[in-house]
Formats: structure tokens, C-alpha cells, sequence
């Protein structure tokens, strides 16, 4: 996963259990808004690459916090008491990826219904009403 | 959106209110399940999803021009300023340079669209409120700026204007003319609404001091927009993150003092207001050039990551591409106002009345599709 | 020698009354039963002018709020479209009566005849001129004020027996809201009453200066107006309704000819309250030139566009607000308006 | 304009009494001002030249044809797959640049144009017919090239206008 940042952002790799003390420490740092909480399915390297995206008012920069948890019972710890957005953010994310976010007071699903099975977001996930746009040659 | 473990109704005086998924108040397809004690409301449990559409899983399926239409769909208020969003992304993904003039017309479609969604909700926040009248003054002068928006792409809510690289068709001739009437015109028509509506005294004494949020708690919800900005924080993407044409521009981020629901108003007032002198410079300043730089028949951005956030009408319209090469996105994530937005209701609407729940609500102004996606 | 059509217009009374003497004296018939057949032709006449009135008065609200929003109102059926609300309530007619499988079915049906009960009742002391009314009541004051807070047992009861949240938080507004102004609106009417020296609605209106008590009682013709305009749930007092928050209140779970009939009680109710405003401050149907019907509803009219356009002007009040309103500002005010009224009574 | 301390006892009471008023004033002038609603079917509005109603195939006045040559282009560039193309094929049986049929989805179609800005010949274009509601399913898949749309009659004007404005 060879990413050229086009970002101006900067990007930060930690571990999941570095997270709770990174983002405590950015928040302190001034990074006060969490722009938002995503994931990235890398399934030839067997990982969900989970993507928070911090802005600083007061320096008006941003930084993007990186992490990376196996595919299979990936856990990362909430973030949801340093920020509040990240409570709807991280119900997202949990449901779309299949990532535990543990410690989360209210890890219901947020948007999909309950009887969905699957993480939609995830690259190998297949639904019978999910058809691709056919291929046309034009010949 | 499984429920939530009810209060137990048989030893308190407490009921559960179902507000949505149809209510006129939840402008949409949204559920608001309210402990009420008699008229004041406990506790609530918003519920979203009704119009969840998987746009993000259908954008990895889709070539990265034929997202531009869909961008629309996800905010029909604000389809500019989607528009504007993920094509500034793609097109910062491909490196291109984008001429002045095409940076001219988006700040005039992007203005225009601003002040078209505040308007509906100035009308639709009437409606809230139990005023009618407000709504048609609303749509009279949403009217003008819909034509215009027509004129130049064809569509009056889903515009699907924007291209990457700049617009298929220049502004037409008609544009300009029209424009310059509703410069001349708006200014009145504002003042009218603002004195008919958010300066009149019943509707000051529901909303001032009513659904209070503070600076910080805004912040950490992920507040963004006049909602942010009523709680005495100026910020703006447009400051803040300075895109396109923007810092050569001369106007004032409006910003409220308490955080309350007539602040949140206010701001949407006075930012029509600032719209108005920004397509004032625009106009004058509008440059001759291309409309459009030449973009390959078969875009294949190199492989890379963007996030490029415009100021919506409701806040910071974000879009976070990411490629990995060929013709679809790797992952399109969208970074939705409202959906940050409405997670702080709860926390504003707290101990306050029902009839406060659909002025919070509607101060919030929020989209629904935008939320769900 | 005036013709009968003109004592009609101008001199109802004592035409009627001339008619009903020779009628007891003439007829042979037992005296209850003359005197019950005329009180048929009031109540039928009542009727009739309820409905065309409703009529009307749903037009002209409609049209007036469509000049002031810039639009163009009804103007389909019939010209300048005065049909529509014909159109409407057959439509209303003909359509399916739902009733809620957990309402209380016997409640839930009589609700709107209750409603539309006492609204007609009030018609008995109305006067449309002179000798112009069913009854003219020595106490027509007070049977107005009162059987007027009927009403309120009609909405309470469809608000209750709808089984649904809304409609009873509708219901429970609209209660505690007709009671709060009850007080400063009976408070108004006794310092009319006071100048006027009498509770008979024709009395009143005859011991009008020929300019009405508005110029010497603006403060309670404001205070009635706008109690009156509470007390019959309309903008911006319409919480008992209020469409954003409760959906449509007591009203939500009814349907075709039984919200027909709210319907029909609230525009009769709108009427009403304009026309003992007229009765009561605008001097009655007092007027030179034209006959008195005229003038009485011309003035009441006058009142109706008044309160129509207050309606579309302005946003809800809160629910506290309108209580605070009423018992902090309508009352200490209808108080004092009273006071300052008996003193100089007294001393001029 | 923003206040940040609202004023206080009498002037409060009377601050409100006054925007109450001017309230009024406000609705009752506007008794007095023009409608600004178009009857609907009677008077219609001027539609813009770039108005994106239902798609349709002109025929070209010079050709007698329309201009499709099945390029497929439309067909890949639409986000829904509204459209479909089969190619004609000629008395030998190899494929001629022609479509025997060019099925419009209506019922899915967004109305987004791209399909217009990617054809190469001009060969489609989006009409201003927008009253486009029916009863039918069937009828919302409609086949263009079986259609012979003509750009003459009450139209014409407009249409040409439009297609002058369209073309470089």
C-alpha cells in the first residue's frame, strides 16, 4: 500500500493500543475537531486500515491518524469520551467494516438494517442487489 | 437501528413519543424516539438510516465521472457544493490546474447555492415555527436564483454542473443579467425575512436562550457550519482551509455569541447577507478564459488520497478520495455537515419543551439523505 | 306604509313578532306549538347561514392568505373559485371514515358534534339586527361566554378518545389554553358590560355610542380580540393543532365528515368570535344607509380578515408562553382595564 | 442585526410590540404586489435552452436519419445503465455503425446529461418534455431509434435554437 499522500495532511502509522494516548495527546496538542472516523479494506494484506482525520482550529492544519487491525476480529479502543462525533462515526465504522470498537457506550448499528449480514464496505462483500454496471465493448 | 432499552413506563410518569419517520417536523425520513415527562423532553434517541443507500459502496463501483450526478443526490439542497467537493478532489488527485474563470463561476454557483439552501430553510424553519407566509416570500427569491442555476446546467435542485477540470458549457448569456437583477433586488428581500420572521418577538422569545451548545461541545461533536458558528466560533472552512478564490474575497464569517437557537438563525441570515456582497466581487470581478481545461476521455487519477472539504451551506462538505489507480475510486468516503450535526441534538435538546424539539431540530437545519447516505 | 321586505331588512323583530302574534291569535294552534315552529325557522336559518358562512369564510381566508403569501388562492372552481369549498366538502363527505381500532369509538364519534354543538348553540343570542335573533337573552353575555367553553369538552374528548400521544398533548393544550383565556376575555366583556349596564346583547348594542365602545374601550376590544382568538385555537395561538409538533393535535386521527365537522366549528367559531366582538365593541349592526344584516356583517367580516391576518403573519407561540401570556400580561391588564372602567363609571 | 444584549423591561416590550407590527405591515403590503405563481397548465414557463428533460433522438433534418452510430459511449458513461444499444446488422450479418434499437430507460434514468456530453456525433439530447408520469411500466422503456423524433412543428423554433446552441 504505496499511498502518495496528495494531502497536505500529515499521516501518522500507530499501533491500536497507542491510539487512546495519540488522539489524548492531539486533542491536548489542539487538534480539537475530528473531521472523521473511516476505514479502509485492504483484504491482499488481510487488514482494515482505520483512518482518523483530526483538524486543528488554532493551527488550522490537519493529520491523519492511521491504524491497522486484522480483518478477523479487528478491535481498536473508542475514542468516543475525547470526542463526541466519533460516537456516531465509530457506529459507522463498526458496522460497515466489522471493526469492535470496544469500550463504546452504545454499539448498535447506526445505519443498516439489523437483519443485514456482512460489511458492506468490505471489498469482498457481495448482496443479491449489488450488480455491477455491465461491461460494454463497443467491438 | 435496533432500539433502545426503554425507560420502565409503569412506575414513572414518563412516556416514550415516536417523532418520525413521518413527522412534519423531521423534514424526511428520520426517528426521534423522546422520554417525555408531560411536555418536557427527558431524554430522546435519534434513528437514522431510513434512506441509507450505500452510496459510498456504489462510488467504488462507479467510473469517477459518473459519481458527479450522485453527488448531487446525497444533498438535493446543496448539490454545488457536493459537486464542488468531489470534483475539487479528483481533480487535486490528477494534479490539475484550474483556470481562474472556472474558479469564478463555481464561487458563483457555490454563493447562489448558499443562499438557495439557507432560504429553504429560512422557509421550511417557518413552517417549524407555524408561520406560513415566510415559506412563499422564501421560494419567491429561491425561485430566481433556481432559473438561474437552470439557465447554466440544466437542472434546477440536482444540477449536476460541475466536471472535472471545469464545466462542460460556459454560463450562458442570460446569466449575468439575471444575476445583476437579483443583486439588485435580494438585499430588500432579505431584510423582509429577516424582520418577518427571525426579528419578530414570538419568534425570538421561542428561540432565544433555547437550545444552547457551547464553543467547545460544538467542536468536539463535529460541528460544523452556522450551527458551529452561532456558538462564537468563526470558522469556516472558506478561512480555514482556503480554497479556490476564496482568500482574495472580501467578507465577514458572522458569528453568534450564545450558541442558541435564534444565534443559529441570525447567522443564516447575515450569511446571505455575506453571499450577497461575495457575488457582488465575483461578478465584478469575473475573469475572461476557458471554461474547462482538457481532462482525458478516460480518467485513471494515479494512485492517492485526498480529502477536499468545501464550506456547504450546513458545513464542511467533505469528499476523501482514494485511488489505487484505474478507472473507479478505491474508497469514496463522505464527510457529511449534518450528519455531525444532528449527533449533538440529544445534548442540545435535553430538558427542553417538545415544542423546542422542532425549533432545535429545525435550527439544526439538516438534510436527511445527507446524513444517511 | 313601508314594505314588508323592508321591515325585513330594517326591522326584523318586531315584523316576526307581529307574524307570531297573529299567528297565535290566528291559527287556532296550541301556543307551545306556534311558538316552537318559529323557533324551528331561527334554528333553521342559523343552520343555513352556518354552512354558507363556513363557506364563505373558508374562501376568504384562503384567498386573503394567498393575496399575502403572493400567490393566487383558489380559482378553479367557479368563479374566482367561491365553489372550492364545495368541492372540498363533498370530497370530505365522501370519504372513508376511519376510526383507530383502540379509540374509544363511542367518544371518538360523538367528539365533533359536541364541538359543533356548541358552536351552533351560540347562534341563539347572536344579533343580526335589529330584532334579528333567536333570543335575545337578558343574561346573552354570560350564555355566550359559557356554552362557548364547551367546546373545549368536544376537542378534550376526540383528543382522548384518539388513542394516540399527539392528539391528547393536543387535546390537554387546547384545554388548559381555553380555560387561561376564558378569564381575561370575560374580564373585557365585564367592563362592556359595565358601561353598558346590561348582559342582553341587544341592550349593548343600543347603548353604543354611534362609534361603538372600541374608542372607549381599546384596551378591552385588544384584550378580547386577542383571548378570542386563543380560545379558538387559531394562529398564532393554534397549539392545540400546531402541525409541525403535533402533527395535526386532536384532530390527527380523524378523517372525512367528522373532521369535516372540526373543521366546519372552527371557521363557525372564527365568525363567532368576530361577530360578538362586533356585538360588543364595533356597535352591533348600528350603521346609517344600509340595512343592519349588513352592516353586522360587514363589521364582523372586517374582524374576521383582522384575525386572518394575524393568523398568516406570525409564528406559534410556546405552550408556557401562551400560559405566561395569558395569566401574567392579558390578565393583570383585563384587571386593571376593569378597575379604571368601574371607577369612572362611578364618577361620570 | 445581531444584539447581543437584548434591551430590557419597557424598551423590550415595545422592541417586540414594533417587529410585531412591522410584521403586519409587511403581509398586508404584500396584498397589494403581483402574484408570483404561474397557473400550471394554462401559462407555462419559458424552460431554459439547457432544461434536461426526456431524452430523446432528433432526426436529422439533412440526413432524414438520426446520427447514432452505436458507438456505445452513452451506454458506458451512464451511472444506471438507463440505456441499452443493439447494433444493427447488415444484409451480411457484420455489425453496421447503426443501432436497430436504442432502449431508454426512463423509469431509471436521473436526468444527469452525461450521455448528452459524451456523444460524439450530437445524436442525443435531452428535451424539455418533463410531464413525464404514467400509468404504464411499459412505457417507460422506450426505444429512440424507433421513435423518428422530428424537430419540426410547434417546437421546431425552440429545437433549433437549442441544437444551435449545443453544437460548437
Amino acid at each position: 500500500m504505496q499511498v502518495r499522500p496528495v494531502d497536505p495532511a500529515a499521516q501518522v502509522s500507530i499501533e491500536p493500543s497507542a491510539l487512546r494516548d495519540a488522539l489524548t495527546f492531539l486533542r491536548d496538542e489542539g487538534f480539537d475537531f475530528l473531521v472523521f472516523v473511516t476505514a479502509l479494506d485492504r483484504p491482499a494484506e488481510g487488514v482494515i486500515e482505520l483512518v482518523y482525520r483530526l483538524f486543528s482550529y488554532a493551527a488550522r492544519v490537519p493529520v491523519v491518524v492511521r491504524v491497522r487491525v486484522p480483518r478477523d476480529g479487528g478491535r481498536v479502543p473508542s475514542v468516543c469520551d475525547l470526542y463526541r462525533t466519533a460516537e456516531w462515526h465509530e457506529r459507522e465504522t463498526a458496522e460497515l467494516f466489522g471493526v469492535e470498537f470496544s469500550g463504546h457506550p452504545d454499539p448498535r448499528r447506526l445505519l443498516l438494517p439489523d437483519d443485514l449480514e456482512g460489511y458492506p464496505l468490505r471489498k469482498d462483500f457481495t448482496h443479491p442487489n449489488l450488480k455491477p454496471l455491465p461491461e460494454v465493448s463497443a467491438e | 437501528m435496533s432500539e433502545a432499552p426503554a425507560p420502565d413506563l409503569s412506575t414513572s410518569d414518563e412516556f416514550l413519543l415516536n417523532v418520525g419517520p413521518q413527522h412534519p417536523a423531521t423534514h424526511g425520513v428520520l426517528r426521534v424516539v423522546v422520554t417525555m415527562d408531560g411536555e418536557v423532553v427527558k431524554d430522546l434517541q435519534p434513528h437514522i438510516g431510513y434512506v441509507h443507500r450505500g452510496l459510498e459502496k456504489l462510488f467504488e463501483n462507479r467510473l469517477y465521472e459518473q459519481i458527479i450526478p450522485y453527488t448531487d443526490r446525497t444533498d438535493y439542497l446543496s448539490a454545488i457544493a457536493n459537486n464542488w467537493a468531489y470534483v475539487s478532489a479528483v481533480e487535486r488527485l490528477l494534479g490539475l490546474e484550474i483556470p481562474k474563470k472556472v474558479e469564478y463561476i463555481r464561487v458563483l454557483m457555490a454563493e447562489l447555492n448558499r443562499i438557495n439552501s439557507h432560504l429553504l430553510w429560512l422557509a421550511a424553519y417557518g413552517l417549524d415555527m407555524g408561520a406560513f407566509t415566510p415559506f412563499l416570500y422564501a421560494f419567491r427569491d429561491r425561485e430566481e436564483i433556481t432559473v438561474m442555476v437552470e439557465e447554466a446546467s440544466g437542472g434546477r435542485l440536482t444540477t449536476n454542473y460541475f466536471r472535472i477540470g471545469g464545466f462542460t458549457r460556459d454560463l450562458p448569456a442570460s446569466f449575468f443579467p439575471h444575476l445583476q437583477k437579483f443583486l439588485r433586488r435580494f438585499g430588500r428581500a432579505v431584510d423582509e425575512l429577516d424582520t418577518l420572521l427571525v426579528e419578530n418577538a414570538i419568534f425570538v422569545a421561542r428561540t432565544r436562550g433555547v437550545g444552547v451548545i457551547s464553543r467547545e461541545r460544538a467542536i468536539s461533536y463535529g460541528m460544523t457550519g452556522p450551527c458551529l458558528r452561532a456558538s462564537d466560533a468563526p470558522l469556516d472552512v472558506r478561512r480555514e482551509m482556503p480554497y479556490s478564490i476564496y482568500p482574495s474575497l472580501d467578507f465577514e464569517i458572522p458569528a453568534g455569541r450564545n450558541g442558541d437557537t435564534w444565534d443559529r438563525s441570525w447567522v443564516r441570515i447575515e450569511e446571505m447577507r455575506q453571499s450577497l456582497r461575495i457575488l457582488r466581487q465575483a461578478a465584478e470581478g469575473f475573469p475572461e478564459g476557458e471554461h474547462r481545461v482538457r481532462v482525458p476521455r478516460n480518467l485513471e487519477p494515479p494512485a492517492g488520497e485526498v480529502y477536499s472539504a468545501v464550506e456547504g451551506p450546513r458545513g464542511e462538505v467533505g469528499f476523501w478520495v482514494v485511488s489505487e489507480g484505474g478507472r473507479k475510486p478505491y474508497r469514496v468516503k463522505m464527510r457529511k455537515p449534518s450528519f455531525s450535526n444532528f449527533s449533538a441534538l440529544p445534548e442540545i435538546l435535553r430538558g427542553l419543551k417538545i415544542a423546542d424539539l422542532v425549533a432545535v431540530m429545525g435550527s439544526l437545519d439538516l438534510v436527511v439523505p445527507e446524513i444517511d447516505r | 306604509m313601508q314594505s314588508t321586505l323592508h321591515r325585513l331588512l330594517y326591522d326584523t323583530g318586531t315584523l316576526v313578532d307581529g307574524w307570531r302574534a297573529a299567528a297565535h291569535a290566528g291559527w287556532g294552534w296550541p301556543s307551545f306549538a306556534v311558538d316552537a315552529l318559529f323557533q324551528l325557522g331561527w334554528a333553521v336559518a342559523a343552520a343555513l347561514f352556518l354552512a354558507l358562512n363556513a363557506l364563505f369564510i373558508i374562501w376568504f381566508e384562503r384567498k386573503v392568505a394567498a393575496r399575502m403569501q403572493l400567490r393566487r388562492g383558489p380559482n378553479r372552481v367557479g368563479p374566482f373559485g367561491l365553489l372550492q369549498t364545495l368541492a372540498d366538502t363533498g370530497k370530505l363527505l365522501i370519504k372513508e371514515d376511519i376510526i383507530p381500532s383502540a379509540a374509544d369509538r363511542a367518544v371518538f364519534r360523538a367528539a365533533p358534534f359536541v364541538v359543533l354543538a356548541a358552536t351552533f348553540l351560540l347562534f341563539v343570542v347572536l344579533p343580526f339586527g335589529r330584532g334579528l335573533v333567536a333570543a335575545d337573552l337578558n343574561v346573552g353575555v354570560v350564555y355566550f361566554l359559557a356554552v362557548g367553553g364547551i367546546s373545549v369538552v368536544g376537542i378534550l374528548a376526540g383528543g382522548w378518545a384518539s388513542n394516540n400521544k399527539y392528539s391528547l398533548m393536543g387535546g390537554m393544550r387546547s384545554a388548559a389554553q381555553i380555560v387561561s383565556y376564558e378569564v381575561p376575555a370575560v374580564l373585557a366583556v365585564l367592563s362592556v358590560a359595565l358601561l353598558a349596564g346590561s348582559l342582553r346583547m341587544g341592550d349593548i348594542v343600543r347603548a353604543q355610542p354611534s362609534y361603538g365602545y372600541i374608542l372607549l374601550q381599546p384596551v378591552g376590544f385588544l384584550l378580547f380580540l386577542v383571548a378570542s382568538n386563543a380560545e379558538i385555537n387559531r394562529g398564532p395561538f393554534d397549539l392545540p393543532e400546531s402541525d409541525s409538533e403535533l402533527v395535526s393535535g386532536f384532530v390527527t386521527e380523524y378523517s372525512a365528515m367528522r373532521f369535516a365537522f372540526f373543521f366546519l366549528a372552527e371557521y363557525t367559531n372564527l365568525f363567532l368570535a368576530a361577530a360578538f366582538a362586533t356585538t360588543l365593541f364595533l356597535g352591533g349592526w348600528r350603521g346609517p344607509l344600509l340595512p343592519p344584516v349588513a352592516w353586522f356583517l360587514i363589521k364582523s367580516y372586517l374582524v374576521v380578515f383582522v384575525l386572518i391576518w394575524i393568523r398568516w403573519t406570525y409564528p406559534r407561540l410556546r405552550v408556557d408562553h401562551l400560559m405566561e401570556l395569558s395569566w401574567k400580561v392579558l390578565l393583570p391588564l383585563a384587571l386593571l382595564n376593569l378597575l379604571v372602567t368601574a371607577v369612572l363609571v362611578k364618577v361620570l | 442585526m445581531y444584539a447581543p444584549t437584548p434591551p430590557r423591561g419597557i424598551l423590550l416590550v415595545l422592541d417586540g410590540l414594533a417587529s410585531l407590527g412591522k410584521g403586519l405591515w409587511i403581509t398586508f403590503s404584500a396584498m397589494f404586489r403581483k402574484p408570483i405563481t404561474v397557473p400550471y397548465p394554462e401559462k407555462r414557463v419559458v424552460l431554459p435552452l439547457r432544461f434536461r428533460g426526456r431524452l430523446v433522438m432528433p432526426l436529422d433534418p439533412e440526413k432524414g436519419d438520426n446520427r447514432c452510430t452505436a458507438c456505445m459511449r452513452c451506454v458506458k458513461i451512464c451511472p444506471n445503465h438507463s440505456i441499452d444499444i443493439e447494433k444493427a446488422r447488415g444484409a451480411d450479418g457484420e455489425p453496421v455503425p447503426k443501432p436497430a434499437s436504442y432502449r431508454y430507460n426512463l423509469g431509471t434514468c436521473i436526468f444527469c446529461n452525461l450521455c448528452v456530453e459524451t456523444c460524439p456525433f450530437f445524436a442525443i439530447v435531452m428535451s424539455d418534455e418533463h410531464e413525464l408520469a404514467t400509468a404504464d411500466p411499459s412505457r417507460l422503456v422506450i426505444d429512440l431509434a424507433a421513435e423518428k423524433y422530428s424537430l419540426g412543428g410547434k417546437k421546431g423554433a425552440w429545437w433549433q435554437k437549442k441544437f444551435r446552441g449545443e453544437e460548437p
